[in-house]
């Protein structure tokens, strides 16, 4: 597992793709690789692409709203995409929907919520 | 008479080790015939005080962590111990978004998770001492073939 | 400085936890990034240990078997434990064939896989007081990575 | 899981699909049912399928034997079928492949030893 697997940089968008569980030993991966990537390339938007992930925990929550915080500080955004019914079910029940987007499939397909 | 069986790990408070203790946990569960729904709630709740037990019981010093994990009729009981710091306020510390490491990006939903996917979760801690999270749930789609 | 690692489970002497009992220490040597062919090995010679402590040490009976794992650079360490009967005389048990129980389709060769799939196997044991397995094996395709 | 999913009768052959897992535990329960439709139904080939087995331990050794043992002794004989790298390595250890044919796929195709 390289870290060039995970992160995809493509004009001023990040794409994460995230491990199969996204639990606290995952998350703090994640979130030393991304950090480092967004401060270098000038990233405006962080995808966080679920395809490939089963399990998460609050620890993702926390890794994900870090993320949220630091971008939108400089005017950027954050979404969720290929989310299956229980990583659905957590990001509601964490309230986190409410500040990023949520696509079932990707950005370009119809929107979920 | 109910068909009881029990089960316990014991393993070093490195975050490595919290994907063991779902992946034994689930294993153990198996024989309750769960569904894959409730198989992952648990895990999740588990993960929540494995990782609380490893992070804020611990502060990342590697010392033990404990699972015990048993099966009365159609219940699963699991609890989850630390000999770490304890909490002094076990009210605040279950309130939902309260956390003592907003720094290190804890988003203080721990608690809310164990409570939205297990039936029952009861904390017992004293300063100084460690934690023990205690959470129940009963698993089965055959509700009622027990009586109790 | 190696690595190093450590966790334990402890179960009842069912033989339904056997199954229990190689999930978990599989999924804790996932960590060795272990072939699948060393993970069946491992398996193998757990489960002819676990399956001893229950048909052997306990003679059926429900008491508590306990697998002690530890990872130490790339050898990984597994001690099987039982308070039950104890070995008299262990060199014969280990000899191939060589069974107590021959009525109840033990063909005694549990010994002889521990010693073919793991690199190392030693017994202890008393009389009346149990007996305890410990069996070493080195993991891994990139031999030499470490200086030991 | 269901009797009749590991027990099959066809004539005077007994085919037994073994289970994903063959350890101390399942042995028991094959050992227990196949005993009794080998005793009601004048079997004389026990054929034991592998096509779902990755695991076997000394258990599942003692089992086969031990259905060797009943079976020869009324002049039937015991196969081992669809038997994968694994499972060959464990027959192989134990001595038992002197005593029972065992195929890598079916007997009806070329017989591997
Ligand atoms: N095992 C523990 N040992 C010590 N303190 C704990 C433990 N578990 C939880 N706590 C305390 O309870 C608070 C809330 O926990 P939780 O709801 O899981 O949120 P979070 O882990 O995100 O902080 C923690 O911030 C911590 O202060
Ligand atoms: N944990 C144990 N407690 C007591 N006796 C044991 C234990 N493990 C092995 N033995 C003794 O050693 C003998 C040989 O063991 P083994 O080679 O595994 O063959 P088997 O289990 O088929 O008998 C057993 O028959 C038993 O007498």
């Amino acid at each position: 597992t390289e870290m060039e697997d995970f992160f995809k940089i493509n004009g001023t968008d990040l794409t994460v793709l995230l491990p199969a569980e996204l639990d606290h030993h995952n998350a703090e991966m994640i979130k030393r690789g991304s950090d480092r990537l967004i401060q270098s390339n000038n990233i405006r938007r962080i995808i966080f692409d679920f395809r490939r992930t089963s399990f998460m925990d609050s620890s993702g929550i926390g890794m994900i709203m870090g993320r949220y915080k630091n971008i939108r500080f400089m005017g950027g955004a954050v979404a969720a995409v290929h989310v299956n019914d229980r990583i659905l079910r957590i990001l509601t029940l964490s309230g986190i929907y409410k500040v990023i987007d949520i696509y079932e499939g990707l950005p370009e397909q119809s929107q979920m919520f | 008479m109910e068909q009881t069986n029990e089960m316990m790990i014991e393993f070093d408070s490195r975050s490595c080790n919290e994907s063991f203790a779902r992946v034994a946990v689930a294993a153990f569960m198996t024989q309750l015939n769960p569904t894959l729904e409730e198989v992952a709630d648990v895990k999740t709740a588990l993960s929540e005080a494995v990782t609380n037990a490893i992070v804020h019981g611990y502060e990342n010093e590697i010392k033990k962590v404990t699972v015990s994990c048993s099966i009365s009729g159609q219940v699963l009981t699991l609890t989850v111990s630390d000999k770490g710091v304890g909490i002094a306020d076990i009210a605040r510390a279950m309130e939902p978004l309260f956390t003592t490491k907003p720094d290190t990006e804890r988003c203080g939903m721990g608690f809310a998770f164990m409570e939205a996917f297990m039936d029952d979760v009861q904390v017992k801690s004293a300063v100084g001492q460690g934690t023990a999270v205690t959470m129940k749930k009963r698993i089965g789609r055959i509700a009622g073939e027990y009586h109790d």
